[in-house]
């Protein structure tokens, strides 16, 4: 599912258990990382749950390939949502998305812990952090 | 009884996310009592005036009325009133501690703590530990999270600390240790002995004479108080002996830029404006708490603490930490392998609010070889409804997890 | 307009001793309008939880709000979010920072500071230079108690302070001192400025990325917030690489008794429940003073200040100290032999509520030679019948005293 | 005036001003300090104002015999007050004196302020406690 069906698919569903089901069932599509990548580097720090991150370009297109994981299963469907947003953009394109923004936009923000809690603004920080030391 | 006291928390009638709320989050924070808001509104609406140097009426009336509550509070612990000092909270008084005591610590000097402290009762230990060279030593407890309460009065007679520093009741866990006990098998060694009482202050009413320890400290917004107020409690002498802390107005006797004089305790630790209104809105918390009877609301949340107990035992693959038998009504629980963050998570879904994750004792939670639990707390304004919804809540929580 | 923001203030309404109130105190503590009280009571009626942790709606909502306050702080004096830390007040923020620059001060370092002080800006610094040797240097003052800028200038191009801390406008006298002048004569020597804005942060709305000071203190019950919450502005580095100075929750990174380490400003230095309440409160109070024009309100107040002078000075015997050009409202005056505390006593029989005594600023008052003086400080809610209540108190009250 | 007719004086007044002119009268009244007696051993803690007090036994009869200054009017007329509820009193029966009991009474605590501003209970305490001293 690209960003677009995500999105539509959670706007689609009533009641939070529904949406949370979906979530992580992104989450459990996403495969997981291989246990040697999650070192402290990869680490995303203000999630209170374990988030490990790895971000490249693909050689030949240039384009952003983002791998991660977490071990908490709603994290790791925010992540599956996240990764939807940032994958495959260029990474001149990457900055002006804001996955944060679309949290909010679907309700999930406000329902989710912030700032120190699940993480998605630290998630995406790092993300644009990351962007910026490959360009 | 009960149901009429829900009645006093306006909070607890309110829907959130277009739910009933069934609060578990009391040790992290309680709900306040309408009279305790009602004390704070008053206040600013009729008598707000900084205290301690007015010679205005409001002024007087506002110091006559705050330092009331100092008196409440005494009689609360059974203690004099001058041996208690205003602080910011339970972390603010065990910093002012711990500085204080630093210079009591000499190199390999023994503080012994607990591996279940929250890191308020850690982190300023450690800190008087790196300047003097002192040593922490940690009192034994079992894998599930319980004291091995005579190995600890046998590793106090070994170290002979200088500084026994304990929580009454553990935040993580719930569990209620008999500090009476460790206090007094660490008197022969002129040991200085805090007790944390941020979790017991409210639930167990303790009497400090009884406990007999040298120094007690809690938190306001734990016992149906404002944020921003807590305590420190010293016996007199031992507290007057401490150096100053902060410094400023207020706690100074004379100043010159010769030299400056202080004042007693408790003054002394008290410099700048205090917490005029959180003191007064806790003033009316102590009020409120000392008019219900304090061992039939205890009994109440005993039993409550054991109808959930036995309902999650009923539970599958649950696994239940700490002591359940001393206990003032916290279940901290993991299920499986699942990340205590999800369950959480799901459960407020239903509005269920508990808490999940380290509870700020990570070295509990490393020795119980966990990366945290889910924490229900419980207080008096829960009932057994509340239980019930919970109970619903995890049944179904644990259905999408596993699907 | 005044007439309708009065009416914002509730207390402003009241009898005090079956009498209406002049509320001359601001400059120990303001009024708080009515959206602030509101603001605190929907918050324990709606919304109580506390921060940072929780996997509940009601705590995410409560966090959510609670840092959003930083960010209308940050907005109001014009730094960045991470540059503010909370803190108790003027006096706690005061005390981190001589704390957390003690290390930095060797032997014959000078700190300035001006006779002008609060205790709050001299003890803490006393204390860092007795643990270093550093010395204290002052800023001079004229007799009537007005700073000397061009020698004040000149002293720091002699002495090149490590540490300079100043009050933006006098608590005991209301004068503004240019502090900007002051810090940018200071640049040369690598100064660390400190400016002590507990009086300046309500009515003057400092700009810091203007004044380019290194930190910044206030309070926010003097600036329609509630009691024990304030803050502490720092330049990010400068602030980021003060130690650690209170510890315990929130304020780590990992704890383990292996060691401990801690997060970077400005969570660092915000261990354990914070004020939440009080914060959020605050946040009202921003609002509600960002709601109104800077400068109107300036203007009014410095046109009541006119006023007042004109009207005191009508009066044989009085005897105003300080600088009446550049002030924030306050004006500080002693009639003949007569005691402080005898006006001030006299002049609340007749519901005028103004403060006497030293304003914790001895220092200052031993530099004018007296014992105190009687202080009325304005704000803006105050109006001209206020004054004029005032002056005819007055003329009563030196009627009394000379009979 | 005993105690009792400046008890029954201040309560026939009406309104506070005519009180505070009744009390600074009955300080007026009251002998000043000699400079050389205003020693700081002499002072009591916790009042704003200056406050000097000095506590002995007359010979012949061993009642007490206080002498006291304040350098505010106000304080001296309440100092005034305070002394005409204990001087000539057995040291034995100065204990079951409550003189801020009497300014309660009189209502003139709740206007005044409290502890460490006017010191009225500052200085029965010390007066309390010299003739605890004394005994
Ligand atoms: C100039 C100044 N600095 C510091 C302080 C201390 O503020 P607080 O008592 O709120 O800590 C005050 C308060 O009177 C003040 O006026
Ligand atoms: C046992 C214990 N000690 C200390 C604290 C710190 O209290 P506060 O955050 O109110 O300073 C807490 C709060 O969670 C606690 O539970």
């Amino acid at each position: 599912m690209d960003i677009n069906q995500i999105q539509s698919k959670l706007n689609s569903l009533k009641g939070w258990q529904a949406k949370y089901r979906e979530i992580m069932l992104l989450g459990k599509q996403l495969p997981a990382l291989p246990e040697p990548l999650k070192t402290p580097d990869a680490q995303v720090k203000g999630c209170e749950s374990n988030v490990w991150l790895h971000l490249d370009l693909d050689e030949s297109q240039q384009r952003l390939v983002i791998i991660a994981d977490s071990d908490t299963r709603i994290v790791k469907g925010l992540l599956a949502i996240i990764l939807a947003c940032y994958n495959n953009a260029l990474p001149q394109d990457a900055q002006s998305i804001d996955a944060y923004q679309l949290f909010e936009e679907m309700g999930l923000i406000k329902h989710l812990s912030p700032s120190r809690g699940n993480g998605v603004k630290a998630i995406v920080e790092q993300i644009k952090r990351q962007v910026e030391v490959l360009q | 009884m009960i149901e009429q006291l829900r009645k006093d928390f306006p909070l607890l009638q309110n829907l959130v996310d277009e739910q009933p709320l069934c609060y578990f989050d009391s040790a992290a924070t309680t709900q306040k009592p309408q009279v305790v808001i009602d004390a704070v509104n008053q206040f600013y609406h009729q008598e707000n005036a900084n205290v301690h140097r007015g010679a205005h009426t409001l002024s007087a009336q506002a110091t006559t009325k705050y330092e009331a509550v100092r008196d409440k509070l005494a009689k609360y612990l059974n203690v004099q009133r001058n041996e208690v000092v205003w602080t910011k909270g339970a972390t603010d008084s065990l910093n002012l501690l711990a500085y204080g005591l630093t210079n009591i610590l000499g190199q390999d000097d023994v503080i012994v703590l607990s591996p279940l402290e929250h890191h308020a009762n850690i982190v300023p230990w450690q800190q008087a530990a790196e300047k003097t060279g002192a040593k922490i030593a940690l009192l034994p407890i079992s894998k599930e999270g319980v004291l091995d309460q005579s190995a600890a009065i046998e590793l106090i007679r070994d170290t002979k600390p200088k500084i026994i520093s304990l929580c009454h009741a553990s935040n993580a866990l719930g569990n209620i240790h008999d500090v009476k006990q460790l206090i007094e098998a660490s008197k022969p060694y002129g040991t200085i002995t805090v007790v944390d009482g941020a979790q017991s202050f409210m639930h167990l009413r303790p009497d400090l004479k009884a406990l007999d320890c040298d120094f007690f400290v809690f938190s306001a917004h734990k016992a149906l108080g404002p944020t921003g107020v807590g305590g420190l409690y010293g016996r007199y002498d031992l507290l007057n002996n401490l150096p100053v802390y902060q410094t400023g107005g207020e706690m100074i006797d004379t100043v010159s830029f010769a030299g400056t004089t202080f004042r007693n305790a408790p003054e002394k630790f008290e410099p700048g404006t205090p917490n005029i209104c959180g003191v007064i809105g806790f003033g009316a918390a102590l009020d409120y708490l000392t008019s219900l009877n304090k061992n039939e609301l205890l009994a109440y949340e005993q039993s409550l603490h054991q109808y959930l107990l036995t309902r999650l035992r009923q539970i599958d693959g649950i696994k239940i930490w700490g002591d359940n038998k001393n206990n003032i009504g916290v279940v901290s629980f993991t299920y499986k392998n699942e990340h205590h963050f999800d369950i959480a998570t799901l459960l407020n879904s239903y509005g269920i609010a508990v808490r999940s994750g380290h509870h700020c004792t990570q070295p509990l939670m490393a020795h119980l070889n966990i990366t945290g639990t889910v924490r229900v707390s419980l207080a008096f304004y829960n009932n057994q409804q509340d239980i019930d919804s919970f109970i619903a809540a995890l049944m179904e929580t644990i259905e999408m997890l596993e699907e």
